[in-house]
């Protein structure tokens, strides 16, 4: 049996978008493992040339349908960057605010949809299962995620690919009655929220897969966006560490393209993003919830503050590497995201009328960076003096973790090389061990693909 | 669209010879056997003739046919004709089409000999086309329109007063408009009117009595059916046959016609002296003043430009028949049918053979005013600079007319004008020498050649050139040269010189028809709908033209015009209704979402916007469909030219295309 | 007995899965006698596709030879197809890639503006790319569509019931301005605007001359955008008997002066009269036409 | 005159040149029936010749007229569709031809963009200008012959309308 065989495993499941992992085995050993991301290209870069920019906060959020806000509001703050227009401090509240409402909703279904049910319901992991177990548990998770799609739809008028993001602000306030109704829900949301940490939290410590150095942890450098060392998804700096947490480097997101560089690979439509300088290899960074946690250095919240240093308390490390961390990770920020959300709320200069001034179209170059639930995002356009797009970039959060993604699932693939060779079922099993570490950086690779075009405008 | 399934007849006409020479017409019948839903096909010779339509008849019996196909001729010659017959046959008019093989197949390719068998290919497109069509058409209703015995005329020359009296002898009551203060156009200034010498006033005839006792025996004004309005425009215009809605603005006449005795007092005091417009200048008038001696309605009217309101003439006024603060007047009107009247100016050939620069050179209806009887001159020939009897009077013909720096149209009664004031001339200044400078003499009709030889007895001399130059000389005389064709140049000097100036369409006539939504032609006259045979109707039901307005004419040809258009007017009044077809556009008000596009591109104003939705008026509507590519919801179809109806006619048109191919 | 439901993802955003998802609470009680026995995001179902699936909600469009594929391994299990979303339905914004040539583009991207040494299209097991963005249609029988980018959650949660209740279900006639508040003048409006221009509170958008594409769009999302002041921009695809929502949209602007328009280049005209449905327009199958030969 | 005659004259593209040898243009005019119609009447009546497979279909206006109608033509393999109406200010429906070259600027343009360029052409004349229809016709004739045939013809897009 010295014949090589390839073998695949798709769809991977429980996750945003199509990917698939291979091996390639001569004589029972694994001399290729590779995640592929399958996801089909879209072009969207080169289709938006040509459309005004002003339209362009509405279809770029089309690259993907689960962070489709963060697209939405890099893609304002590039045209925003581009015309020179700085928006009224109402429509960068109520752009926080949709940021959040988008975290919890992403984090939520991350959290309660996908990734929880290998821990409670292992032989039938999926959400249903743990509906059918712990119903309450699963209507709370639910009802969690529709506080934050009721957020968007209430700030963004759609709860999906929100409409209300133009240069100059927003299209309108926050309705009164938007308000109470989200008033309403807050509390519950809280509680929920608090709860999913807990959760995690117990279930970092005790289960099996899941458990903490139960993956390879890759020291890697972080990639986030904090606002004077405060944890902030909305704007701030660009910050840099290394492995061993120092600030490498702090830079303005306009001058994002002097630090980042891409590579790509055959057999992936994904691009790997890299620190320029330090070359693929030691420039390999990751960025998301765990990132910004190692990265800010406080978290606006005190209850989230709270989950967080006993985070770092409990690793003993700053930064921390263990893939685990990520699940973590998210619940605190999922926690905060609520709390933040509910003080803005409650915030009444929200429905004022001053959420928008005029502006006028203009040739420029500009970028927009914030933080998607999956890590930073970067959307950079140019545009003629007509404000009509001419060039497009953007870098996507999910492919800046997938080197350091397929790194582990190529350790534990070697470790579970055997089973994996078996028939179905025990090969599946096998396989179920990998896709939690896959889960816990919530890929998002409807986003991610689509990159395969921009490449060309550097 | 068809519920049930459609049994065609297809008839193909070999048109004597004319399609059949060409076309292989049983080959094209025996091919529209093979047709869908075809169940009958056949030829005739002469399919348009009675026993061709009984013979469609007979196989819409026989076959049960519920759609025919004609393929002769152009629609437009005998569609409207099989219309009839299949409705005869009890079928729907609408359910018929019409395909066209002879203008379009046989006679556009009978010089194509080599190709006729492709021509014969064509006509089983057209008539596949057809075919694919028919099935898909639908029965078209009909609805009437109420149309009260109203008439609106506007413009009170010899068209507009012969279209009055016509219409209101005949039981109509008729809104009679005349933009200036008095009636009778233009033929008021004629003095007398050649052919019958009578005086330009006097005309038209009714019952044979002379307009002169018309007018001033105020009949018109008398009337009880004819409503008169002086002064006044048609300022705003809207709706459709049976329905006309008009806003009539009157400029205030400062005189009430009816307490006003015609005492002169005022004229006498008031101190204000303008030239009179009627007589060109030739004397002077008050601000207060008859238009002209005849003037009907008989009271003065106060010309407010120049009127200083002094008040004097109020003092004077015995009746206190004057009003200087009287204000301008609206009405609204509603009128079952209308008609245009508006007549005809007389081109200012300004900057041409010296006109406007010297005082000599005048227009023909200048040289009328100085000859009619009623004159400032009395009839006196004389000449502008001195007031003197001119030894020599030349006339230049086609002033503005039939040429292409101005107007292309002959003018046609310019060489009757020049005639009629030669003859006159030399009839009273025996030695006063007469030469008329033409480019061909126009003389057509009863009683005109008389003049021709009138004047070639008396000596008028006729010289057929162009002139190219006039200057003036010290005496105020003119000398006219002509460059002959050998290099030469010929020089005439006369003593007066009079230009037979075009006749053009009147001044505003395009800011009317465009009030009034009507086409003009491109000398800016008002188009008929037919040149030949609707030469009164417009492409608006219940709008009909009459007179000069529509293209020159003389005064015979305006009054029977004015008498044509009135009749063509009364048959819906006198109907009481009118027939429209329901091939219009339809709003399925279902998917109507209000955008008010159809209602905005509607030439017709047949759309109104109605609780959120638009609405069709099938009366209004023409037809034209622009509404329905407009419409973003395609909620509005065009019957009979439904998108379903073209689309089926393309692929029906081009069913072979990859057969054909092969 | 219980209803097989299968979802898939084709080129796509996820988001139709989201609006899913979406439908909150209610999705536990639509799926109780339902089985889900291929779903990604949702179970660990992996290929091969499992047999005799009552139900198939495909989302995105058709933009690989794998999405092909995939396509058709679905419509054999499954008894009833629903191209779920816009771009699955009439292409989608995808779509908007057929006003170039996507092989070109590829290319263009690995060849010239690649920082790394290996100078090819991505080859190893990867999917190869279409020369067109496809929808559902145009690859297998679709039974059904569920328009908007995404579907209305309401919408998605009425339709499966329908189904589950064995009738088949109904998408609204009307278009987008029956849903819509703002009220429309009777007069059509003098200019083009663009949306970064502050419009008027209460009038309708296509009024005050924002590109508005309610009229031409299906209805059923309740007016989301122009509640709040954005125009439409078609993403339900044509409601009813509109042939062609740009083409329709652009004739019934014949009715301003919208000269401007005529110089709009391809991409942006796509883009904004037929953002979701370039892939579908008349014009478009036309020019597949024109490959193909 | 007959332009067809000509067409030995004039060089196709090399491809297919066989089929091309045959290749007679389908041409689809719509016209309106007040004026354009009319002309080709016109032209009819007194005899004069252009090519035969110049065929019309007859709409009221040239307002009437759908982009989509146009599309339809190709996708049913018409080689050029030809589209006439009245002369300016003369529109039997007042401004029907206007909005008609409006809607076909902006057709053509897009068919330009996807290949079918100069396939499509619009002309206003009056009901007595038979001449220019013929004119129209035949040079436009000509021109479709210059570009050879519909790409479309024999493929069926898989996509049926309406």
């Amino acid at each position: 049996m010295s014949n090589p065989k390839h073998i695949e495993f798709e769809p991977m499941t429980r996750l945003e978008g199509h990917a698939k992992i291979s091996l390639d085995v001569t004589g029972g050993k694994l001399n290729k493992c590779h995640f592929h991301i399958i996801e089909s290209p879209r072009l969207f870069e080169r289709f938006m040339e040509g459309i005004p920019a002003e339209e362009a906060p509405q279809l770029s959020e089309r690259i993907c349908g689960i962070c489709s806000v963060a697209h939405h509001l890099g893609s304002v703050k590039a045209v925003e960057a581009a015309w020179g227009v700085t928006p009224p401090e109402q429509a960068v509240k109520l752009r926080h605010l949709e940021n959040f409402g988008e975290f919890i909703h992403s984090h939520t279904l991350s959290q309660v949809y996908l990734a929880l049910p290998d821990f409670l319901t292992p032989e039938t992991p999926n959400v249903l299962a743990v509906a059918a177990k712990d119903p309450t548990l699963a209507k709370k998770g639910i009802e969690l995620r529709m506080f934050g799609q009721n957020i968007i739809k209430a700030v963004g008028g759609r709860m999906i690919h929100p409409c209300t993001a133009v240069p100059g602000g927003m299209a309108g306030p926050l309705l009164e009655e938007e308000r109470t109704k989200l008033a309403k829900q807050a509390p519950k949301a809280l509680t929920t929220a608090r709860a999913i940490a807990k959760l995690y939290f117990k279930l970092a410590k005790q289960k099996d897969i899941g458990r903490v150095g139960y993956y390879l942890s890759d020291p890697t450098h972080y990639l986030a966006l904090h606002n004077k060392d405060v944890h902030d998804i909305y704007e701030g700096t660009l910050r840099f560490i290394t492995p061993t947490g120092k600030t490498l480097h702090d830079f303005k997101p306009a001058d994002y393209a002097q630090y980042i560089a891409e590579n790509a690979m055959p057999y992936t439509t994904v691009k790997y993003p890299f620190i320029k300088e330090q070359g693929p290899e030691k420039g390999n960074y990751r960025v998301g919830p765990l990132a910004r946690l190692n990265v800010a250095r406080k978290i606006a919240s005190e209850e989230a503050q709270g989950f967080a240093d006993e985070l770092f308390e409990f690793f003993g490390t700053r930064p921390i590497h263990d893939p685990i961390a990520y699940n973590l990770a998210r619940s605190i920020e999922l926690l905060s995201t609520v709390e933040q959300a509910i003080t803005l709320i409650e915030d009444s200069s929200l429905q004022e009328d001053n959420h928008r001034i005029p502006v006028e179209p203009r040739a420029g170059e500009g970028v927009g960076v914030v933080e998607a639930p999956r890590g930073t995002l970067f959307h950079n356009y140019w545009t003629n003096e007509d404000g009509i797009i001419t060039k497009v970039n953007c870098v996507i959060a999910t492919g800046q973790n997938v080197r350091t993604i397929e790194h582990a699932v190529q350790a534990k693939a070697q470790e579970l090389l055997p089973d994996l060779l078996k028939p179905r079922p025990e090969s599946l099993n096998a396989l179920a061990k990998i896709e939690p570490l896959i889960r816990a950086y919530d890929p998002c690779i409807s986003c991610s693909v689509h990159m395969i075009e921009l490449i060309k405008d550097y | 669209m068809t519920n049930e399934d459609p049994r065609i007849g297809v008839f193909v006409c070999k048109c004597g010879t004319n399609i059949a020479k060409v076309v292989d017409v049983p080959e094209v019948a025996e091919y529209a056997k093979s047709l869908p839903n075809v169940v009958y096909a056949g030829w005739q010779i002469f399919t348009c003739s009675e026993e061709g339509q009984n013979i469609i008849k007979r196989h819409i019996k026989k076959h049960k046919l519920s759609r025919v196909i004609v393929a002769s001729c152009s629609p437009k010659l005998h569609e409207p004709t099989f219309r009839r017959t299949v409705m005869e046959a009890g079928i729907n008019p609408f359910y018929f089409e019409m395909v066209n093989i002879r203008e379009q197949v046989s006679w556009a390719h009978m010089k194509q000999k080599d190709e006729y068998a492709e021509a014969t290919e064509k006509a089983k497109d057209l008539v596949r086309a057809g075919v694919y069509r028919a099935a898909r058409l639908e029965s078209i209703g009909a609805t009437t329109q109420k149309v009260p015995p109203v008439c609106m005329v506007i413009g009170a020359g010899i068209a507009g007063i012969a279209a009055t009296t016509l219409l209101a002898d005949n039981g109509y009551e008729v809104h009679l408009v005349e933009r200036s203060p008095a009636l009778g156009g233009k033929s008021a200034q004629l003095g007398f009117v050649f052919m019958t010498d009578t005086c330009g006033v006097c005309v038209p005839p009714r019952h044979g009595e002379m307009a002169r006792k018309c007018l001033s025996k105020r009949v018109i004004l008398n009337d009880p059916k004819i409503h008169v309005y002086t002064q006044t425009e048609v300022k705003q215009f809207s709706g459709y046959i049976g329905n006309f809605q008009a806003r009539l603005h009157s400029q205030p006449r400062g005189v009430d016609i009816e307490t006003c005795t015609l005492c002169g007092k005022c004229m006498e005091v008031c101190p204000v002296e303008v030239p009179n417009e009627h007589d060109f200048g030739l004397a002077n008038r008050k601000a207060v003043y008859y238009p002209f001696p005849q003037a009907v309605p008989r009271a003065p009217v106060i010309d407010f430009d120049s009127c200083t309101k002094c008040g004097k003439c109020e003092h004077a006024c015995p009746v206190n028949a004057i009003n200087l603060d009287e204000k301008f007047k609206e009405a609204d009107i509603t009128v079952g049918t209308v008609i245009v009247a508006t007549g005809f100016d007389v081109f200012k050939p300004e900057g041409l053979y010296g006109y406007g620069e010297y005082p000599n050179v005048i227009t023909q209806l200048m040289l009328a005013r100085i000859l009619d009887p009623m004159s400032p001159t009395d009839g006196q020939l004389l000449r502008i600079s001195d007031r003197k009897l001119p030894k020599r009077v030349g006339m230049i013909q086609c002033v503005g007319s039939r040429d292409p720096n101005y107007y292309s149209h002959c003018s046609r009664v310019c060489c009757q004008v020049a005639m009629k004031h030669a003859v006159y001339i030399k009839e009273h200044w025996p030695e006063t020498e007469v030469t008329i400078f033409y480019k061909d003499i126009r003389l057509q009709g009863k009683e005109y050649e008389r003049y021709y030889l009138d004047a070639q007895r008396l000596g008028v001399k006729f010289y057929r050139a162009d002139i190219a130059e006039v200057e003036e000389d010290s005496g105020k005389s003119l000398k006219l040269t002509v460059d002959h064709h050998n290099g030469t140049k010929e020089s005439f000097p006369v003593d007066l010189l009079v230009l037979s100036a075009a006749m053009i369409p009147a001044k505003g006539a395009k800011e009317l028809a465009r009030t009034l939504n009507l086409e003009v032609d491109l000398d800016g006259f008002f188009r008929e709908y037919h040149l030949k045979l609707a030469p009164v109707d417009t492409t608006t039901d219940g709008i009909y033209l009459a007179g000069a307005c529509s293209s020159p004419r003389d005064i015979a040809e305006a009054s029977f015009m004015g008498a044509a258009a009135a009749s063509h007017a009364a048959i819906p009044m006198s109907k009481g209704e009118v027939e429209v077809d329901l091939a219009k556009s339809i709003v399925d008000e279902s998917l109507c979402i209000g955008c008010a596009n159809c209602y905005a591109v509607c030439p017709y104003s047949a759309i109104y916007m109605e609780g959120g939705v638009a609405k069709v008026i099938e009366v209004a509507c023409k037809g034209c469909g622009i509404c329905v590519v407009e419409c973003p919801a395609e909620a509005i179809q065009l019957r009979h030219y439904r998108d379903k109806q073209i689309f089926y006619q393309i692929e029906g048109l081009l069913a072979n295309v990859g057969a054909s191919k092969k | 007995m219980t209803v097989r439901i299968a979802t898939m993802g084709m080129a796509g955003c996820s988001g139709c899965h989201i609006a899913l998802l979406d439908t909150g609470v209610e999705l536990l009680n639509l799926l109780k006698d339902v089985e889900l026995v291929y779903s990604y995001p949702i179970v660990d179902a992996k290929n091969p596709i499992p047999p005799n699936i009552d139900v198939a909600l495909i989302e995105g469009s058709i933009r690989t030879n794998h999405d092909k594929e995939m396509a058709k391994a679905m419509r054999k299990q499954a008894k009833f197809v629903i191209a779920f979303g816009a771009c699955s339905a009439h292409g989608g914004v995808n779509g908007l890639a057929n006003t170039f040539d996507a092989q070109e583009g590829v290319e263009y991207v690995y060849h010239k503006t690649l920082l790394m040494a290996q100078k090819q299209v991505p080859s190893e097991h990867v999917p190869q790319i279409l020369p067109e963005n496809l929808r559902l249609s145009d690859v297998v029988k679709v039974d059904f569509i569920i328009p908007g980018c995404p579907p209305h959650p309401d919408e998605i949660a009425q339709i499966i019931t329908t189904l589950l209740a064995g009738e088949t279900p109904k998408l609204s006639s009307k278009s987008i301005c029956d849903e819509c508040p703002l009220e429309r003048l009777t007069e059509p409006p003098k200019q083009l605007r663009r949306i970064h221009e502050i419009p008027e509170q209460g009038i309708c958008l296509l009024s005050q001359g924002f590109l508005c594409m309610g009229p031409a769009t299906r209805a059923g999302c309740g007016a989301e955008c122009t509640r709040r002041l954005m125009p439409c921009t078609g993403c339900r695809g044509p409601s009813e008997t509109v042939w062609d929502q740009g083409i329709v949209m652009l004739d019934a602007l014949a009715a301003m002066e919208k000269d401007e328009i005529t110089n709009f280049k391809l991409s942006r005209l796509a883009g904004t009269f037929a953002r979701y449905t370039y892939a579908s327009s008349k014009l478009d199958n036309l020019r597949k036409g024109l490959k193909k030969k | 005159m007959s332009k067809v005659k000509s067409k030995p004259k004039t060089k196709p593209a090399k491809a297919l040149a066989k089929s091309l040898l045959t290749f007679k243009p389908r041409i689809v005019s719509f016209c309106c029936h007040y004026c354009s119609y009319g002309a080709a009447d016109l032209a009819g009546t007194s005899k004069m010749s252009y090519p035969i497979n110049v065929e019309i279909i007859r709409v009221p206006c040239s307002g009437r007229v759908d982009p989509l109608h146009v599309l339809r033509a190709f996708k049913e393999g018409a080689d050029g569709v030809m589209i006439t109406g009245c002369l300016k200010d003369q529109c039997h429906f007042v401004s029907g031809n206007i909005y008609a070259e409006k809607r076909m600027q902006k057709l053509a343009k897009e068919l330009e963009a996807i290949g079918l360029g100069g396939r499509l052409v619009f002309e206003l004349m009056s009901a007595g200008m038979a001449s220019k229809w013929v004119e129209t016709a035949s040079s436009f004739y000509d021109q479709i012959l210059k570009l050879g045939p519909n790409p479309l013809k024999r493929v069926k897009t898989g996509v049926k309308s309406e």
